[in-house]
């Protein structure tokens, strides 16, 4: 109902909304919650369990009822609070977790066997039948759980990620925030001011109370405004602090879009990470409720979300209100109520000696103990002391108490401690390095007192920033004590809950402690108290004082369960805003990436690079017919292929020689200027990190390549060894990767075919096998190299990447001419294979120098990385070695991945011989071929084995072979 | 004869504008030098002799004329906009760059908010002044960001990686327009 | 978590990379036995409490640092150019 | 007290009042047989299969906080036995076996779900190594399945399959993988270990090792000095402070493992997935909420809490593979500590000290091993020899380099695993 002259809503701003396909009105400035409320609509969610009808319990983040799914279609959003949800035009709210509907809901039978359904109960049946488990019993339970539902599609909306810098955030915009933030911006120091709401204020927009002689909504609003002038202060509003992590980097997010249609361009929301100096936690109190029986029902709300809903959103949540509280401050929901005209049925006062300045029948020493109404309040039972009366509201403001909002200061592992005088923890000071809490979040209670520890702790944080702050001149504000006497379990006949959302009464608490799950952890775990979407914000100090009371210890040894981030949930679309589709990871593309997509070849992902599988040609239907075609191209013609995406390092000082002979394991120092020599690397554990060749330019300059895969690593690696472990050596390390544009030229005819370029041509003495030089690409400076990953008479030229395109449409044009053309990753493998030239299939982290056959290339006469590890017995004894693989058969079939075993006996992993890592069909030999590992293979030459594939079901007679396929003696590299 | 036909590494990409913030390419001679140990005066006396330029301390860039020097990561300068004297190869170790980095200036008022969702470093006056510059991470790659001016701001990254570039800068664009629009509508 | 390079000053750790123990600086000699490589290599330390960590500014300024960390508090101590302390290794012999 | 669905309906028509603790809270004996350091999943474990394989029940499990508050109570829940390697391959298998039977062996519900795993491949590459990790796992007797794209579009309809930065190639499926209810696995053991004998004691803090003549003969605790005859320590990420005090140096480095969980959700995914690309594997909670993880913080941490660049790497990468969960919402991230090994792999063996056992290194995958851990370790305690399914968990390996196994193939740094 709404109520005339009260709340901060423009009345002349109407917003039609629907919630459960019935349409509404509420005004600019509502919620969704305050709106429906308005409109008397009371029943907006079902619990997680027992399917119980639920209303709205407080009005802030921490709601744990009135969850709705907002929108429909793909970009459907689920569990959103309709407490937090800001109306607009044209809003679509729907109830979830009900069916049928949210009057009547099927589930709700689980309500009337929840005896059955105590803490616990799963764990101690749905055991049989086993199979059970998987069928029947866990799909019921899946599908009668969960909140809302995602739409299971991807949808069209935006988010954001952003980073900003500040020298103190200041969480929270109540009082304390407001006046914590306006003194540190006029000490000069660069501030965010971050609240979770649209407005400034945070409580002040809820209370009646005055501060500086004027409301205290005005007078944030002056602050807000003075705020606005500093160009040192940054207000960040609609933004929740979710996070404290180490370092003063906080993360934050901020809800741009999510109260009304978002423009081209603009994001949903966007996730902040925050780096600051010092932090602020102004972040206030939350009200915990008292449990008692049935104290669940819709129409029974926080005393202070009545306040809020009344003086903010001017809805009163009921015609006839009672107010039950234990402390002080409840008794002001009676007082406004009452200014505000609504009718006000009773005050009910757990204490024996109170006043309140209310017309209204005061109940000392009196307890709720029972409610009715199936979906909504409809009448209270209250314990006087002398015996339980009802009586008829339907709506009861409750108060337990306010806990600080300690979250923040959790993140870090610190434990809040307990403060007797307010009967709630309060922070552990410095548990959040640079994080000061004050105000309520510090366990200040009266407004007072509030802004004068924020004015005590910014000036404290200016000083120290070195800063000197103004003056505080505190504005008069109330300055009442807190008063309080804890109560927990108001009793009654039945449940009494803790946990709304997640169902977990009282009963449940005591039963898990009997139980020995007495730890608070266990508790928790055990009963799920407090893993619901609030995170035991409303629940989490009554539980573990009934918990405490269950096990005869005092609530500070019980302790606490750790709060954790975030905050209040974040959507994964934020936390991971820009990663979706190919966001996820930079692309790297080659200069030659044009001219090849333009072929129409296929391109693969190779790390982060993308290169053509094969070149497509008119009249070729399968994959394979291109890659034989390439590789018979590379065998009798010439292939062109770009290699740009191996690592290219330049390595130039006086001690180059000297750092590679110690990061290869053969020795480059001997290397003759103008020559290519092929390098092993090993990691320190004696196991092959790459391989690769490496070119002496001049005396003191080598280019290193890599392969594609370990280029960052290499470099890592690299710099690595000088800087830790060799920074005697003077040497520079530079990559040049992405200087050079390189193509591999191979085939019989690659020289006619480079010699159609250069400015000089080369012949066999001035380039031969293992020699490289400069040389000039149609007039621009470039490089050559001669040597073959394909073994053929092969070179690798290379210009500075603004010409790589148009070199590569030039080198494939020239090859075309010589009856050659542009080869792929495909033809690039067959080629290797045939070749019996290893890649990081075969160099896969486990293999030593042993297993490949280069066991001779780990120099004795040096030290180098990973020599020494590398002689440990288990790296040469009894290994599995590199060999080829042939089809005993010629039409038997190889597959990467399958393993050998005898030709007798079970193929079972006892009888393990070794397995395949590189298979391809040769058209040179005109079989299947392959790369793989067999114990002691290389003793075991023209053995026969078996290649099982259980997996494709794949079973062929091999014989193993040299892993060099063709031409083993090299001639052609050389031709 | 065959000649070669030269691409920069943002070709066909740039420039963009959106809500009156401009990314052009620039393209111009770069070599990274790395002065061998104990020559770093050396260099710095050639680099000024030669190019006019003093060598830049950490995170800072000199200039002299079309010519710059920014400081390129540990032991590292780049120099800018000349070909490198042959002077500058007995002290230091010299790499030509030119063709490695995609080099773009971004100008206007908003720069600073859209390179505030691409890079985790401190973009104010006080971290980063006009004449500063920083290695640091640009949206999962490898980058140097330098401030040139008060509202400009030149980003590096490798070439390969330009058109992802382009497509981070272009997206945070229209995002910082987008919240602009938002905010005073 | 934020890491003061010497170098770059204050810096997001989403830019360094850890490798381990700072004690890998500390390579024995290659015929130190298996025994002493085996330690090196593997075994660990590991308090609970401040350790010496190496950390690669590798989308900065590229430079290896020994980080002085504390595992249980996460709080940074300090932070120097790993070849620096190699050479101060080098140097007590 | 058995639990049966009959006792829940007499229990629950009585007021739940008759329920009896699941374990006691003894005071430590003087003497034990047997102690356990560490009421983890892998101490209960032992604890457990000490009484009910060797009938060795005078044995306490020393706990310095609660019981189920380390990994166990910590991790993803992800239950399997698809490795690639000789020594893990068994291993792994033997302890599915077990998951299988536990719920009976102990009468308490883990919710072991045999949901299936799928492993994502991004490459021809990526298929090869699991085509041979998939067959590994056929001749160890387990189940495995090649899915190609298609086969993966029919399971997982909902990841993208157009834009994503790394293409689905295909998956490697096994659908005797799945999940469990974590906390479960620590209090069925518990109670299972209790009701044959066995005395937990909670909030016991071992501080010293008493050794004599070579040979354990007790330990300090904040409880008092207790005797045993065999001491095993079972410490996960504290192992290296444990075994200090017998002045051992381990293998070890602990590191930081997060962890997260969202909102709950109306059943979503069905499987447990895992993208090979972006160390990123997802389930869905009986609950509803999305339990996924990441690759480690990488730095050495005891602080059981991450930073914000692995949580955003790890939901990117969920986000360019799955763009349907965009709009669940994280609830809850945590950290884990884990004993990193040099080759990924773990350890249980006796050591130099007559008596003293380690069972540790059980680097992010320690979950699904709890039933093969503590099975083999108590048998290696029992008996004095090695089980066969763990017996190359030896510590020497990596001296002598006989039997690594480094399936990660990352080599010998600990936060590469």
């Amino acid at each position: 109902m709404r109520v005339d002259g009260k709340g901060r809503i423009d009345r002349s701003a109407t917003r039609s909304f629907s919630f459960a396909g019935k349409s509404y009105q509420g005004f600019a400035g509502d919620t969704l919650a305050s709106a429906l409320l308005a409109n008397d609509v009371r029943l907006m969610g079902r619990s997680f369990k027992y399917h119980r009808p639920r209303g709205v319990l407080t009005a802030g983040s921490e709601e744990p009822n009135a969850l709705v799914t907002i929108g429909s279609g793909a970009g459907q959003e689920p569990n959103v609070r309709a407490t937090m949800q800001e109306l607009y035009e044209g809003l679509e709210a729907r109830p979830q977790n009900a069916w049928p509907s949210l009057d009547w809901d099927v589930l709700e039978i689980n309500d009337l066997i929840s005896p059955f359904l105590s803490a616990g109960f799963y764990y101690k049946t749905f055991m049989w039948p086993k199979a059970f488990w998987e069928k029947v019993y866990e799909p019921f339970i899946r599908n009668a759980a969960g909140l809302g539902a995602l739409s299971g599609s991807d949808d069209a909306d935006k988010y954001d990620k952003a980073f900003a810098h500040c020298d103190v955030l200041v969480i929270g915009a109540g009082p304390a925030g407001l006046m914590a933030a306006r003194m540190l911006g006029l000490a000069g120091l660069d501030v965010i001011l971050a609240d979770e709401s649209w407005e400034l204020g945070g409580r002040l927009l809820s209370e009646t109370e005055e501060v500086g002689g004027q409301a205290g909504s005005d007078w944030a609003a002056g602050v807000a405004a003075d705020l606005g002038d500093m160009p040192n202060v940054r207000v960040m509003t609609r933004t929740t602090v979710t996070g404290a992590y180490d370092g003063g980097i906080f993360g934050a997010l901020e809800k741009v879009g999510h109260h009304g249609p978002v423009p081209n361009g603009a994001p949903r929301e966007t996730f902040w990470r925050i780096q600051t100096k010092r932090a602020v936690l102004a972040a206030g109190a939350l009200e915990r409720p008292i449990a008692f029986a049935n104290n669940d029902r819709p129409g029974v709300m926080t005393a202070g979300a009545v306040r809020t809903y009344l003086n903010r959103y001017g809805v009163a949540p009921g015609r006839k209100i009672a107010v039950f509280g234990n402390n002080d401050d409840a008794h002001r929901t009676a007082m406004d109520l009452q200014d505000a005209g609504v009718e006000v049925a009773a005050v009910i006062d757990s204490r024996d000696d109170v006043s309140v300045p209310v017309d209204a029948k005061v109940m000392a020493g009196a307890r709720v103990v029972g409610t009715k109404g199936r979906l909504g309040l409809r009448e209270i039972m209250i314990d006087t002391g002398r015996g339980v009366r009802p009586l008829q509201v339907d709506c009861l403001a409750v108060s337990g108490g306010w806990n600080p909002s300690v979250h923040l200061t959790c993140h870090m592992n610190g434990r809040p401690v307990w403060e007797p005088s307010i009967a709630s923890f309060v922070p552990t000071p410095g548990a959040v390095p640079g994080l000061v809490a004050c105000g309520s979040a510090a366990g200040d209670m009266a407004t007072a007192d509030v802004l004068a520890s924020a004015a005590r702790v910014a000036s404290d944080i200016a000083a120290d920033l070195g800063k000197s702050a103004p003056t505080a001149e505190l504005p008069e504000a109330e300055g009442h004590v807190y008063a309080i006497e804890p109560l927990w379990d108001a009793g009654g006949k039945g449940r009494a809950w803790l946990d709304f959302q997640n169902d977990v009464t009282t009963k449940d608490v005591r039963q898990a402690a009997k139980e020995n799950y007495a730890s608070v952890e266990h508790m928790k775990r055990y009963t799920t108290q407090g893993m619901a979407t609030d995170q035991g914000k409303n629940s989490n100090v009554a539980a573990l004082a009934v918990l405490a009371d269950a096990t005869g210890r005092g609530i500070p040894e019980t302790g606490t369960t750790t709060f954790r981030p975030p905050y209040s949930p974040v959507a994964l679309a934020a936390l991971g805003a820009g990663a979706k589709g190919k966001g996820f990871a930079p692309e790297r593309l080659t200069t030659s990436h044009a001219a090849t997509v333009a072929r129409n070849a296929p391109m693969i992902e190779a790390g982060l690079w993308y290169r053509p599988s094969y070149f497509p040609q008119a009249g070729e239907t399968t994959w394979r017919e291109s890659c034989d075609r390439e590789v018979g191209w590379v065998r009798d013609a010439v292939g062109v292929c770009d290699v740009s995406t191996l690592g290219k390092i330049d390595i130039q000082g006086p001690d180059a020689g000297a750092f590679l002979d110690f990061v290869y394991t053969n020795t480059f120092s001997t290397l003759k200027v103008g020559k290519v020599r092929y390098g092993l690397m090993l990691r320190e554990d004696g196991h092959v990190m790459d391989d690769g060749t490496c070119a002496r330019w001049g005396d003191t300059h080598f280019v290193m390549t890599t392969t594609t895969a370990a280029a960052g690593q290499v470099m890592k690696h690299l710099d690595y060894v000088h800087q830790c472990l060799r920074p005697d050596l003077d040497v520079s390390i530079v990559s040049a990767t992405e200087q050079w544009a390189q193509f591999a030229v191979a085939g019989p005819k690659s020289r006619d075919l480079l010699n159609a370029l250069l400015d000089a041509p080369i012949d066999n003495e001035s380039f031969p096998y293992m020699g490289c030089g400069p040389v000039s690409v149609a007039g621009v400076a470039g490089r050559l190299f001669r040597i073959s990953f394909s073994g053929e008479h092969a070179y690798e030229v290379a210009v500075p990447a603004r010409y790589g395109d148009s070199l590569f449409r030039m080198l494939v044009a020239q090859a075309e001419a010589l009856g050659g053309g542009a080869y792929g990753m495909e033809a690039l493998n067959v080629l290797r294979i045939e070749k019996g030239f290893i890649t990081h299939a075969e160099i896969h982290g486990r293999t030593t120098a042993f297993d490949i056959g280069m066991g001779r290339m780990v120099s004795s006469k040096k030290d180098c990385i990973g020599q020494t590890m590398a002689a440990r017995p288990g790296l040469v004894e009894d290994r599995e070695e590199l060999v080829g693989f042939r089809p005993a058969r010629p039409t038997g079939k190889l597959l990467a991945g399958a393993h050998i075993y005898p030709l007798d006996g079970d193929a079972v992993r006892e009888r393990d011989q070794g397995y395949i890592t590189s298979v391809a069909y040769s058209p040179t030999v005109g079989t299947d071929i392959a790369l793989g590992f067999v114990r002691n293979g290389r003793n075991r030459m023209g053995e026969k084995l078996r290649m099982m594939d259980h997996l494709r079901g794949e079973e062929t007679l091999v014989e193993l072979c040299d892993p060099v396929f063709v031409d083993p003696e090299g001639g052609r590299l050389r031709g | 004869m065959v000649k070669l036909i030269a691409k920069s590494a943002a070709e066909g990409l740039l420039p963009v504008e959106v809500a009156g913030v401009r990314v052009e390419e620039i393209v111009a001679p770069l070599a990274s030098l790395s002065p061998f140990q104990g020559q770093d005066a050396a260099l710095g006396k050639a680099l000024k002799k030669a190019h006019g330029v003093v060598l830049p301390k950490a995170g800072q860039i000199t200039q002299a004329g079309e010519v710059s020097c920014h400081w390129f990561g540990l032991n590292h300068v780049m120099l800018m906009g000349a070909a490198p004297d042959a002077s500058l190869a007995k002290v230091a170790a010299v790499t030509d760059q030119s063709d490695a980095w995609c080099r773009v200036r971004m100008t206007g008022e908003a720069a600073r908010d859209v390179l505030a969702r691409l890079t985790p470093i401190d973009l104010r006056d006080a971290a980063l002044p006009v004449g500063a510059t920083a290695r640091t991470d640009i949206q999962h790659m490898s980058g140097a960001l330098t401030r040139v001016g008060e509202d400009v701001w030149e980003v590096m990254v490798f070439r390969s990686v330009a058109r992802t570039l382009v497509h981070d800068l272009t997206t945070s664009l229209e995002t910082v327009a987008g919240i602009a629009e938002m905010r005073s509508a | 978590m934020k890491i003061s390079c010497p170098i770059c000053g204050d810096r997001d750790i989403r830019e360094f990379t850890c490798m381990g123990h700072a004690s890998m600086l500390n390579r024995p000699d290659p015929h130190a036995g298996a025994k002493v490589w085996n330690e090196y290599l593997h075994n660990r330390e590991n308090p609970a409490g401040v350790i010496d960590e190496l950390w690669w500014h590798g989308q900065g300024c590229g430079a290896w640092l020994v980080v002085t960390r504390n595992t249980v508090t996460h709080e940074i101590l300090g932070a120097r150019l790993a070849r620096d302390v190699k050479k101060e290794m080098r140097d007590a012999g | 007290m058995r639990f049966s669905a009959f006792e829940i309906l007499k229990q629950g028509l009585t007021g739940n009042k008759g329920w009896k603790p699941h374990w006691r809270s003894p005071e430590p004996k003087s003497h034990y047989d047997v102690i356990i350091v560490g009421g983890g999943g892998h101490g209960l474990a032992t604890a457990f299969y000490l009484a009910k394989e060797h009938g060795i029940t005078n044995v306490a499990v020393l706990e310095k906080g609660y019981i189920g508050g380390g990994n166990v109570g910590r991790n993803t829940t992800i239950v399997r036995a698809n490795y690639g390697l000789e020594g893990n391959s068994q291993f792994y298998s033997h302890s599915l076996k077990l998951w299988e039977n536990m719920e009976a062996d102990f009468n308490f519900n883990a919710m072991h779900s045999q949901r299936g795993i799928i492993n994502l491949f991004h490459s021809d590459g990526q298929r090869d190594a699991f085509a041979r990790r998939g067959n590994m796992m056929i001749s160890q007797g387990d189940d495995a399945i090649l899915l190609d794209r298609e086969g993966v579009r029919e399971m997982l309809p909902y990841l993208d399959y157009e834009q994503t930065r790394f293409p689905i190639y295909g998956g490697l499926y096994h659908p005797r993988g799945g999940t469990a209810r974590h906390d479960a696995v620590a209090w069925g053991y518990a109670r299972g270990a209790d009701m044959r004998g066995v005395d937990i004691i909670q909030n016991c803090e071992v501080q010293g090792i008493d050794i004599e003549n070579g040979k354990v003969v007790g330990v300090q605790t904040s409880k008092g000095p207790i005797k045993c005859g065999k001491l095993g320590l079972v410490t996960a990420g504290r192992s290296s402070q444990t075994a200090a005090m017998a002045g051992m140096r381990l293998p070890i480095e602990s590191h930081v493992l997060q962890a997260f969980v969202t909102e709950g959700l109306k059943p979503c995914v069905d499987h447990v997935v895992t993208y090979g690309m972006g160390h990123f594997y997802i389930s869905q909670s009986d609950k509803g909420g999305l339990v996924f993880g990441g690759d480690l913080d990488f730095y050495a941490s005891y602080a059981a809490r991450g930073n914000l660049p692995m949580v955003e790497h790890v939901v990117e990468a969920g986000m360019t593979l799955m763009p349907m969960i965009g709009k669940a919402r994280m609830l809850r991230s945590w950290g884990g500590i884990m004993d990193m090994s040099p080759d990924g792999s773990p350890i249980i063996d006796r050591t130099h000290i007559d008596g003293l056992y380690l069972n540790c290194g059980w680097c992010y995958g320690g979950f699904k091993a709890v039933p093969g851990s503590g099975f083999s370790m108590a048998h290696l305690m029992a008996t004095g020899n090695h089980h066969a399914p763990a017996e190359k968990y030896r510590l020497s390996r990596f001296e002598t380099g006989r039997g690594l196994m480094d399936e990660e193939a990352t080599g010998a740094q600990h936060n590469l695993h």
